[in-house]
C-alpha cells in the first residue's frame, strides 16, 4: 500500500530528529581511527616523508593510489544524479542526495592526499597562484596545477549541487522543530518560504547545475589520468588513459553508492525508499561499467603487447606474470569475473547480489590504481635502476583512516540532513 | 623488522604509539643506523624545536645581542672604511668578521681605558675571541648563495643592503633582505634573474 | 657569447673505478644515508656507474656506463614541476631550485634516467664529519629533490672569476668534480656552443650515441660506445 | 652485546671532546682567536700527498675557512680555521697528474672521522677489552721513556720491535735511526697491499726488489695475469691514465687488453678478451705463450732475450707446448697460439702479473714466467713496456724491509721474545689468518704502544695509544716506488691545524729520543720532523746530477709550493737488466689446503676496490659506495657462478656458510656470471671487530678462514691457496644492493 506524504516525511525525518544509541558509538569508533590516521600524518610531517615506504625509483605509492581512488569514488554522485536528472528517471528521486553526498566527501578526502604526499606539506599553497614580489607563479604546464583547478571547481560545483535541493528540506525541519534546532535550521534554510518564485528559481538553478556539472566531472578525472599519461613512463604514456580513468571512476563510484545505500536502508530503516528497484537499476548500470572497464583494460593490454616495446613489455609481464601477478589477477576477478554473473543474471541481481558485486569492485578498483602506479615506476627504462616498493604502517594507517573518515562524515551528515530528499519524493508521490 | 610485520597493528594502538613518538622526538632522526647520539654529536638542518621551525617559516628572527657594544659610527667617523676590518668582501663571497687580534691592532694603544675596550682586552688576553652574533644572513631553507665581490665591483654601496651603518652605534638589521629586495635591484640593473644565479 | 654546457662519456676509456662518484659526493655535499636507507634504495649519489653483464661463463662481457643527469634540452622533468623548482636555466641546464621544491617527486617519475634523488629525511653528519661540507653548495633539507647540476657552483665561480678579470671563459674552465678526477679521461666537459671545444668534437664522433635517444629528450651528454678490437688496429 | 662494547668504546674515545659539548649548544661555546690568517670564504689549494695506498699520489687540498669545535689546552671551544674540504690530484705530480681515485678522495674523512682517537689513551682493564681512559701527553711519554730505559738497562734492547704498515721516506728513516740508536732491530713492515712475491722475482731477475711500472700509454697489447691494475693494484691512477691513452689516446690505434683470471675483476671487466685459466696455472700459460713465440719464431731472435740458460733449454721442451699447457690451464691450445701470434705482431706488448695469481704456493714461478714473457716480447725497459721507476737523487732511505721479514719472524716464532712493541698503522690482527695467532702474541707482549688514530683490532691490544696527526695535519714525505718514469720525492707540509689533542708520530719519536738522552739524542738531535725533512732534503741542493743550487731555502720553498721534487731531465737510467743467474724453479702444481672431496671450491679473497685490505672500511663514503661489480653497499658478500648457485639451490641474498679447515664464516650470496664454476670469491675489508661505528661488526672477514700457507721460496702468505665448501644456512642475509638487474635486458631480476 502506498504511503501518504506525512508518513514519508516522518520516516525520513526520524534519522534527524531522533538519536539512537548506535549513533554515538559509531562516531566514537570511527573517530578513533581517524585520529590515528591524523597523528600518523603529523608524525610523518615531523620526521620526514621517509617514514613512508617510498624510495627511488618508486617515488609515488599508497598516497597517490588513494588520491586517484577517492577522486574516482567522487564520480558516484554528482555525475550519476545529474545524468538521471537529465533523463528524468523517476527512480532516481530517493538516491540522488546520498549520491551527491558521497561526491563532496570523497573529493575532500581525495584532495587531501596530494598534500599528505608532499615532501614539504607545509608549502602546498605554492600550487595556488597568488601575487608576490618575487614574481613567481605556479607552472601552468604542470598537470598537478591543472588538478588543483579542476578539483577545486568540481568541489565548489558539487557542493552547490548538493546544497540547492537541501534548502526546502531544511525549511521543513525548521517548521517541524522548536528551540535551538529551529534557530539552526532557519539559518540553513536561507529564508526559504516555499513561494512559487522560489520553487521556480530552484528548478532553474538545478537545471543549469545539472548541465554544468557533467563536463566538469568528466574533466576532473581526465586530468587526474593526465598526471600519469603526460609523463614518458612505461604503460603510463598512453592516450587511452583519459576515458579509461573516467570509466573506472564512474564504475567505482556506482559501486560505492550501492554500498552506502545498503547501509543507509538498514540503519535508517529506509527499506521502502531505497528499494529493490533502485538497486536493480543501479546494478544494470554497474554491469555496463564493468563490461566497459574490461573492454578498456583489454584494449590497453593488447595494444601494449602487440606494440612490443621493450620498456613497456617489462612492465606488462611484471604485472601479468611477474611479482605483481597475484594482485593483477585478483583485480581482474574483483572487477569482472566475480561481479559479472552477479549483475548479469536477473535472479542474482538482488540487493545482496549488487552489494557483494560492489564490494569486490571497490577493492578491485583500488588495486587497479595501485597496479597502474607502482609497477610502472619500479621498472622504468634503465634496468640497473629498477626497484620495489613496500608500504609502511604509516601509509596503511592513513589509508584506513580515510575510509573511516568517509563513513564518519556520512553518518554526521545523515544526522543533520535527511539523506533522502523529502520534497523530491513528495513531488514524486504527487504525480 | 620488515614493515609488513607491523601491518597487523590496530589503528588506535598506532595512535597512542605515534603520539608517544611525537613527544619523544626531541632530537633529529638519524638516517644512519641508529646509534644513541646526542644533539651535540650530529649535524643536521632539522630545527631543534617545532617553535624554531615556525619562526623560520614566518620569517621571524631575534635581534642579535652583541657581547661588546661595538660603535660602528665612531670607527667610520674616524675614517676607517668598511673593508679595513671586513676583509675579503671585495675578493670573495663573504665579508670577514675581524678577530680580536685585528681589533687589538689599534686598541692595544688607542682608547684602551674605555670600558668596552677593556672588555675586548680581557677577551684577547685570555686567548679568546669575541663571539659576535650574526646580524644579516639567510635562512638555510633559502638555499641561497650570495657573493659579495661582484656586487661591490658593480658599485653597489654597502648601505644599499646594510643601511647607513655610519649612523648606527650597534648595528641593527636596517634593511629587510628578502628575495623581493634582491630582485627589485636585479631587475632595475637588468642583471640576471635566473634562479640558478643565486640558488644552488 | 652564451654557453651551452655539455659532456661526453667515452665508454671505451671508462674503467668503472667510481672515482667520479666520490668526487661528486665530496664536492656537492651529497649525504650518506646509512645501511637501513641503502636497503630501501634511497642512496643519494648524483652519478652512478651502471654495470651490465652479457653472456655466460666463460664468454662473459661486462659494460660499465656512468649515468648522471643528462641535462636534456627537452627535459621531461621540467614541464611537470608545478612550482618551477626544476626549470631550464639560461645556459640550458636543467636547474633544480631546492628552496622552491615542495616535494611532489613528479620530476623524478618523469625522468627516464632515474637520476634524481630525494631527501626522505634531513641529512645527518656525525660530527666532526660536517666540517668537510663544501660551503659553496647548499645542504638540502628534508622533502627536497636534488640531482647533478654539472657542478653549477664551479661554473658560477669561474664566470665570476672571468668577470673580475674582464675576460671570456677559457676552454677547460669550469670543470665538474667528476670530470676533474677521471683518470682515464672518460669524462669530458665543455661548451657545446664552441665547435672547437673537445666536447663538441667528441659529440660529433661516429661512436657517439645518446642514452635512450628514442625518447627524444635531446640529452647534452654524448656516450661514445665501446669498440671491439680487431687485427687492423695498429 | 658485542656491539654495546664497541659503542662504549666509541663513547670513551670521543670522551674529552664530546662530553663537554653535550651540555651546551654550539653558539654558547667560547671562541678561540684564530691561529692563522686567511681571506674568509675564499678557497686556497695546498699540496699534500695521499697515504691510503702504496701508490703515493700527490694531492691538492682545497682549504676554506670554517668554524670547528676544537680542544685547545683542555678547553672545548670554537675556532675559525682553514679546513680541508676536498682532495684532488696534484696536476704537476708525475704519478697521478692531477687525478685521484675514489679511495684517495675519501681519505678526507679520516681527518674528520667521529671515532678518531682525540687524545692519548691508557688501557683500562683487560688487554684487548677495548676499554681505555684518557691521559695527558706528559704522563704517556714519561711512561714510555721509563719503560725503554728499564729494558735497555737489562740489555734487552734488541727485543724492542716497531711494526709499521708501508711507510717510506724520512719517516721510515727516522724510525730506523731511532731503533738503531737504542740498539733495536729495524722496523718490521706489514702491508697486505704489498706483493712480496713479485719483489722477490724482480730481485732475482733484475736485481731490484721493486714493484714494476708500466708504459701502457704506448703499448699496443696488454696481457694481465690476475693483476687488478685499474682497481687497487700497484699504482692504479697512473695505470688508469695509461690505460685511457692505450685505448683512445692514439687515433686509429686502439690497443688490445687481455685479462687472465678466475673471477672477473673490475679490471677484467674492461678486457677485450677475458681468459679464465684454472687457479695457479697463470705462470704455465705465460710460458705456453713464450713457448709458441719462440717455437714459431714470431719475434726476431727471441733466444737472445732469454738471459737464463735454465729458461733457454726448458722453454723449448714439450711440457710448455700449447697442447700440454691446455691440459693444466683449461685454455684451448688454439687460443694460446692465437694470443701468442697477436701479441708478437702487436709490439710493444707487455705482460703483468699480480693479485691471486701470485698468492698461490707456486706464485714465484708464475712471476718469473711473466718476467720471461716480457723479455721475449722485448718489452723490458722499452717504450710501451715494463720498467722500474728511478730512485731519487738523495740517499735512499735505509732499505725497506717488507712483509717477508714480518712473516719470517712470525713463522720462525721470532716474535715471541718481544718486550716492547710499537705499532704504527699496521693492523695484522685483522689481515692475517688466525693460524698466526697474532692476537695471542700481542696479549703476551708485556708493553705495547700504538700510534694509531683509530682503535682497530690491533691497537685495541695496546697499553698506550698515542694518536698520530691525520695525514692532512702532518709533515709528510714519500718516495713513490712505481707509476713514474721520473725520479720523484713527494713532500708536504700540514695543510690544516690539528683538530684534536694529537701529535705527529715522528715528533713523538724525536721527543722520546730527546728524553732518553745520551747517544740516542746525539743520533736524533732534531726537535721536529720538519727539521729532519729539511736536513735530508738539503742534499738535493748539492746533488750534482740535477741543476744544483746554492740557495737551499729558495729550493725548499719551491718544493713545498709544488708538492715535492721531480725532474724530467733528471732521469736516472734503469741499470741494464742484470743477467743474474738463479735456479729457475720447475713448474709445480699449486698446493691447496683442504681435500677436493670435502672442500670442492677454491676460495679466492680479493682486495676490495672500496676498502682495500680493510684499512678504509671505517669511512662512510666508502661503505656507501656501491661495489663496482656486485653493487653491494654496507656489507660483504660471497660470489658464486649462476650454475653453481643453481646446483646448490642458492638464491641471490641467501646466507651461505663458508667452511675451510681453519674456520667458518657466513655471508649472503651474490650471483656473478664472471666467475669459474669451482671458485668462490669474497672481498677483503669487512668483518671488523673494532674499527669505528661504520665498520664494526659489519660483514665477514675472509682472512679469518684462510690457511697459514706459505708461498714456496718466499716468506709470504699464499692467500689464494685455501679450499672451502659452501652450504645454505637457510635464511636471507642483509644485502643492500644498488643494481636492479644483472643484464641490460633486465631479465635476471636482482634483489632490489
Amino acid at each position: 500500500m502506498k504511503k501518504t506524504a506525512e508518513q514519508v516525511q516522518g520516516d525520513l525525518l526520524r534519522s534527524v530528529l531522533e538519536t539512537s544509541w548506535r549513533f554515538p558509538l559509531a562516531v566514537a569508533v570511527l573517530g578513533i581511527f581517524v585520529a590515528a590516521g591524523f597523528s600518523a600524518w603529523i608524525y610523518q610531517v615531523y620526521t620526514g616523508i621517509g617514514v613512508a615506504g617510498l624510495n627511488r625509483p618508486v617515488f609515488w605509492g599508497f598516497y597517490i593510489t588513494n588520491f586517484v581512488f577517492w577522486i574516482g569514488i567522487s564520480h558516484a554522485g554528482t555525475l550519476i544524479s545529474a545524468i538521471l536528472r537529465l533523463s528524468n528517471a523517476t527512480w532516481r528521486r530517493p538516491i540522488t542526495r546520498c549520491a551527491e553526498v558521497i561526491t563532496v566527501f570523497a573529493l575532500m578526502i581525495g584532495a587531501m592526499f596530494p598534500i599528505i604526499h608532499l615532501g614539504r606539506s607545509w608549502l602546498f599553497y605554492w600550487l595556488a597562484p597568488y601575487p608576490n614580489e618575487r614574481g613567481l607563479w605556479p607552472n601552468y604546464r604542470s598537470p598537478l596545477v591543472w588538478d588543483f583547478f579542476a578539483i577545486n571547481t568540481y568541489l565548489i560545483g558539487s557542493i552547490t549541487f548538493l546544497i540547492l535541493p537541501i534548502i526546502p528540506d531544511c525549511a521543513l525541519i525548521r517548521d517541524k522543530s522548536a528551540g535551538w534546532r529551529r534557530k539552526v535550521y532557519s539559518i540553513l534554510s536561507l529564508g526559504w518560504r516555499g513561494t512559487q518564485r522560489q520553487w521556480h528559481q530552484l528548478e532553474t538553478a538545478m537545471g543549469i547545475m545539472t548541465i554544468v556539472i557533467i563536463p566538469v566531472a568528466v574533466s576532473v578525472h581526465t586530468i587526474v589520468s593526465w598526471d600519469f599519461a603526460m609523463t614518458p613512463v612505461p604503460m603510463w604514456h598512453s592516450t587511452i588513459f583519459a576515458p579509461y580513468f573516467v570509466a573506472g571512476a564512474i564504475f567505482s563510484g556506482i559501486a560505492a553508492l550501492i554500498i552506502a545505500m545498503v547501509f543507509l536502508r538498514s540503519f535508517l530503516h529506509l527499506e521502502e525508499y531505497l528499494n529493490l528497484q533502485c538497486f536493480d537499476n543501479l546494478g544494470k548500470l554497474l554491469l555496463v561499467m564493468s563490461l566497459l572497464w574490461f573492454y578498456f583494460i583489454f584494449a590497453e593490454r593488447l595494444t601494449t603487447w602487440y606494440g612490443n616495446t621493450r620498456s613497456e613489455m617489462d612492465v606488462l609481464w611484471l604485472t601479468q606474470r611477474g611479482s605483481y601477478r597475484g594482485l593483477f589477477w585478483l583485480m581482474v576477478c574483483c572487477n569482472f569475473v566475480f561481479p559479472f554473473p552477479l549483475l548479469a543474471i536477473k535472479k542474482l541481481r538482488t540487493i545482496l547480489g549488487t552489494f557483494l558485486a560492489s564490494s569486490t569492485i571497490v577493492i578491485g578498483m583500488w588495486i587497479e590504481r595501485y597496479l597502474i602506479i607502482v609497477p610502472s615506476l619500479s621498472h622504468k627504462f634503465l634496468p640497473y635502476a629498477w626497484g620495489t616498493y613496500r608500504p609502511t604502517w604509516v601509509e596503511i594507517t592513513i589509508t584506513v583512516a580515510t575510509f573511516c573518515s568517509m563513513a564518519l562524515l556520512y553518518i554526521l551528515f545523515s544526522k543533520i540532513v535527511p539523506v533522502v530528499s523529502i520534497w523530491e519524493l513528495k513531488a514524486g508521490l504527487r504525480r | 623488522m620488515p614493515p609488513q610485520n607491523r601491518w597487523g597493528m590496530l589503528a588506535f594502538v598506532l595512535a597512542s604509539l605515534t603520539a608517544a613518538i611525537l613527544c619523544s622526538c626531541s632530537h633529529p632522526r638519524s638516517t644512519h643506523d641508529d646509534h644513541a647520539l646526542s644533539e651535540s654529536e650530529i649535524f643536521t638542518l632539522q630545527h631543534p624545536t617545532v617553535a624554531d621551525a615556525v619562526k623560520e617559516f614566518v620569517g621571524w628572527r631575534a635581534t642579535p645581542v652583541q657581547p661588546i657594544a661595538f660603535p660602528h659610527s665612531k670607527h667610520i667617523a674616524n675614517g676607517i672604511g668598511c673593508m679595513t676590518c671586513h676583509i675579503g668582501v671585495d675578493k670573495g663571497p663573504v665579508a670577514g668578521i675581524p678577530s680580536a687580534k685585528v681589533c687589538m691592532g689599534c686598541h692595544v694603544v688607542l682608547a684602551s681605558d674605555r670600558p668596552e675596550v677593556k672588555k675586548l682586552t680581557a677577551y684577547y688576553n685570555s686567548g679568546l675571541d669575541i663571539s659576535w652574533q650574526r646580524v644579516y644572513g639567510f635562512a638555510t631553507s633559502a638555499h641561497v648563495k650570495f657573493n659579495h665581490s661582484p656586487h661591490i665591483r658593480a658599485g653597489v654601496d654597502c648601505s644599499r643592503c646594510h643601511g647607513d651603518v655610519a649612523k648606527m652605534t650597534v648595528v641593527v638589521r636596517a634593511v629587510k633582505i628578502d628575495m623581493g629586495f634582491c630582485l627589485r635591484c636585479h631587475r632595475a640593473k637588468q642583471v640576471s634573474t635566473d634562479c640558478v644565479t643565486c640558488h644552488y | 657569447m652564451s654557453h651551452r654546457w655539455g659532456m661526453a662519456v667515452d665508454l671505451d676509456r671508462c674503467t668503472g673505478c667510481s672515482a667520479c662518484v666520490i668526487a661528486c659526493q665530496a664536492e656537492n655535499n651529497v649525504p650518506t644515508v646509512g645501511e637501513e636507507a641503502a636497503l630501501k634504495g634511497r642512496i643519494m649519489h648524483w652519478i652512478r656507474i651502471e654495470r651490465y653483464y652479457e653472456g655466460e661463463f666463460p664468454n662473459v662481457r661486462l659494460r660499465f656506463q656512468p649515468v648522471l643527469c643528462q641535462q636534456c634540452d627537452s627535459a621531461p622533468c621540467e614541464p611537470v614541476c608545478p612550482t618551477y623548482a626544476s626549470y631550464h636555466t639560461s645556459e640550458g641546464l636543467n636547474g633544480q631550485v631546492y628552496n622552491r621544491c615542495i616535494g611532489t617527486r613528479y620530476c623524478a617519475n618523469a625522468c627516464p634516467y632515474t637520476v634524481r634523488t630525494f631527501n626522505f629525511f634531513n641529512p645527518v653528519w656525525h660530527k666532526p664529519l660536517h666540517l668537510q661540507l663544501n660551503p659553496d653548495v647548499s645542504i638540502r633539507q628534508v622533502g627536497v629533490m636534488e640531482k647533478c647540476t654539472f657542478c653549477v657552483q664551479r661554473i658560477k665561480a669561474s664566470e665570476i672569476q672571468a668577470e673580475a678579470e674582464g675576460r671570456e671563459l677559457r676552454e677547460g674552465e669550469p670543470t665538474p668534480a667528476c670530470v676533474q678526477t677521471c683518470a682515464p679521461k672518460a669524462l669530458v666537459f665543455g661548451d657545446l656552443n664552441d665547435p672547437e671545444s673537445e666536447v663538441s668534437r667528441l659529440a660529433r664522433s661516429r661512436r657517439g650515441t645518446k642514452l635512450l635517444n628514442e625518447l627524444g629528450t635531446q640529452p647534452k651528454i654524448t656516450y661514445l660506445q665501446r669498440d671491439s678490437w680487431n687485427e687492423k688496429d695498429r | 652485546m658485542k656491539r654495546r662494547d664497541v659503542l662504549k668504546l666509541g663513547v670513551l674515545t670521543g670522551a674529552t671532546a664530546t662530553l663537554a659539548s653535550c651540555e651546551k649548544p654550539a653558539q654558547q661555546l667560547i671562541r678561540f682567536v684564530p691561529e692563522e690568517d686567511f681571506l674568509p670564504g675564499i678557497a686556497t689549494w695546498k699540496p699534500s700527498l695521499c697515504t691510503v695506498c702504496p701508490a703515493g699520489c700527490g694531492m691538492m687540498v682545497r682549504i676554506v675557512d670554517g668554524e670547528a669545535e676544537v680542544v685547545r689546552n683542555g678547553q672545548l671551544g670554537i675556532i675559525n680555521m682553514g679546513l680541508a674540504k676536498k682532495l684532488e690530484g696534484n696536476p704537476k705530480h708525475p704519478v697521478n697528474r692531477g687525478k685521484l681515485c675514489a679511495r684517495g678522495q675519501a681519505g678526507l674523512q679520516i681527518t674528520y672521522h667521529p671515532d678518531r682517537v682525540r687524545t692519548p689513551l691508557k688501557r683500562f682493564g683487560q688487554r684487548g677489552s677495548g676499554v681505555f681512559h684518557t691521559i695527558g701527553w706528559e704522563t704517556a711519554l714519561s711512561e714510555i721513556v721509563v719503560k725503554l730505559q728499564e729494558i735497555r738497562s737489562r740489555g734487552r734492547a734488541n727485543s724492542i720491535r716497531f711494526l709499521t704498515d708501508r711507510v717510506r721516506g724520512r719517516r721510515r728513516e727516522l724510525i730506523n735511526n731511532f731503533l738503531g740508536s737504542i740498539g733495536a732491530p729495524p722496523a718490521l713492515e706489514f702491508d697486505p697491499l704489498d706483493e712480496p712475491v713479485l719483489r722477490r722475482a724482480n730481485l732475482l731477475d733484475f736485481g731490484r726488489p721493486v714493484m714494476p711500472s708500466f708504459d701502457f700509454a704506448r703499448s699496443n697489447y696488454v696481457i694481465s695475469f690476475g693483476a687488478d691494475f685499474l682497481g687497487a693494484w700497484n699504482s692504479p691512477v697512473a695505470q688508469s691514465i695509461g690505460y685511457g691513452e692505450m685505448r683512445r689516446g692514439r687515433p686509429g690505434n686502439r690497443g688490445k687488453f687481455v685479462q687472465v683470471e678466475q673471477r672477473m675483476s673490475q679490471t677484467g671487466a674492461n678486457a677485450d678478451e677475458w681468459v679464465p685459466s684454472s687457479p695457479g696455472t697463470e705462470g704455465l700459460l705465460a710460458l705456453g705463450l713464450a713457448h709458441s713465440i719462440v717455437k714459431e719464431r714470431l719475434r726476431p731472435k727471441p733466444h737472445e732475450s732469454v738471459h737464463n740458460p735454465d729458461w733457454a733449454e726448458r722453454l723449448t721442451t714439450e711440457i710448455y707446448s700449447p697442447t700440454e699447457v691446455e691440459k693444466r690451464t683449461g685454455v684451448a691450445a688454439s687460443s694460446i697460439e692465437r694470443l701468442a701470434r697477436e701479441m708478437a705482431s702487436h709490439i710493444p706488448a707487455v705482460a703483468l702479473i699480480g693479485g691471486a695469481a701470485l698468492a698461490h704456493t707456486n706464485g714465484l714461478f708464475s712471476a718469473l714466467a711473466v718476467n720471461l714473457l716480457n723479455r721475449i716480447l722485448g718489452s723490458v725497459g722499452a717504450p710501451g713496456g715494463v720498467f722500474f721507476a728511478p730512485g731519487p737523487p738523495i740517499t735512499e732511505p735505509t732499505s725497506r724491509s717488507h712483509n717477508s721479514d714480518f712473516f719470517s719472524q712470525l713463522l720462525s716464532g721470532g716474535f715471541e721474545d718481544t718486550e716492547a712493541l710499537f705499532l704504527y698503522k699496521a693492523n695484522p690482527v685483522f689481515a692475517t689468518p688466525p693460524g698466526f695467532e697474532i692476537g695471542e702474541k700481542l696479549t703476551r707482549t708485556p708493553f705495547t704502544v700504538s700510534f694509531s688514530s683509530f682503535i682497530d683490532e690491533t691497537s685495541v691490544f695496546a697499553d698506550l695509544i698515542l694518536p698520530d696527526h691525520s695525514p692532512l695535519e702532518s709533515w709528510l714525505d714519500d718516495v713513490p716506488e712505481s707509476g713514474t718514469s721520473e725520479a720523484v720525492l713527494t713532500l708536504a707540509r700540514p695543510v690544516m691545524h690539528p683538530l684534536h689533542d694529537t701529535r705527529a708520530m715522528p715528533d713523538v719519536v724525536l721527543e722520546i729520543a730527546n728524553r732518553l738522552g745520551g747517544e740516542v739524542r746525539e743520533a736524533l738531535p732534531q726537535k721536529t720532523f720538519e727539521e729532519v725533512l729539511k736536513a735530508s732534503y738539503s742534499q738535493l741542493a748539492r746533488t750534482q746530477t740535477c741543476n744544483p743550487t746554492d740557495n737551499f731555502d729558495k729550493l725548499w720553498e719551491q718544493l713545498l709550493e709544488q708538492g715535492g721534487w721531480w725532474d724530467g731531465n733528471c732521469q736516472l737510467r734503469l741499470p741494464e737488466a742484470s743477467r743474474s743467474q738463479f735456479r729457475v724453479p720447475e713448474f709445480i702444481a699449486p698446493v691447496f689446503d683442504g681435500s677436493e672431496q670435502e672442500f670442492p671450491f677454491y676460495f679466492q679473497p680479493y682486495l676490495s676496490g672500496t676498502f682495500l685490505d680493510g684499512s678504509l672500511a671505517h669511512l662512510p663514503w666508502m661503505q656507501e659506495l656501491p661495489d663496482a661489480l656486485s653493487t653491494v653497499m654496507w656489507g660483504s658478500w660471497l660470489e658464486v657462478n649462476p650454475k653453481t648457485a643453481e646446483r646448490l639451490q642458492i638464491q641471490p641474498g641467501d646466507l651461505v656458510r663458508v667452511r675451510s679447515r681453519h674456520g667458518t664464516l657466513e655471508a649472503p650470496a651474490i650471483i656473478n656470471p664472471g666467475i669459474a664454476f669451482d671458485v668462490a670469491a669474497m672481498p677483503m675489508g669487512q668483518g671488523h671487530e673494532n674499527f669505528g661505528r661504520y665498520a664494526s661488526l659489519r660483514g665477514a672477514n675472509p682472512m679469518k678462514i684462510l690457511a697459514p700457507t706459505q708461498v714456496r721460496e718466499v716468506d709470504a702468505l699464499a692467500w689464494a691457496a685455501t679450499r672451502v665448501n659452501l652450504s645454505k644456512v637457510g635464511q636471507k642475509g642483509r644485502l643492500a644492493l644498488f643494481s636492479g638487474a644483472l643484464s641490460e635486458q633486465g631479465r635476471d631480476r636482482e634483489l632490489r
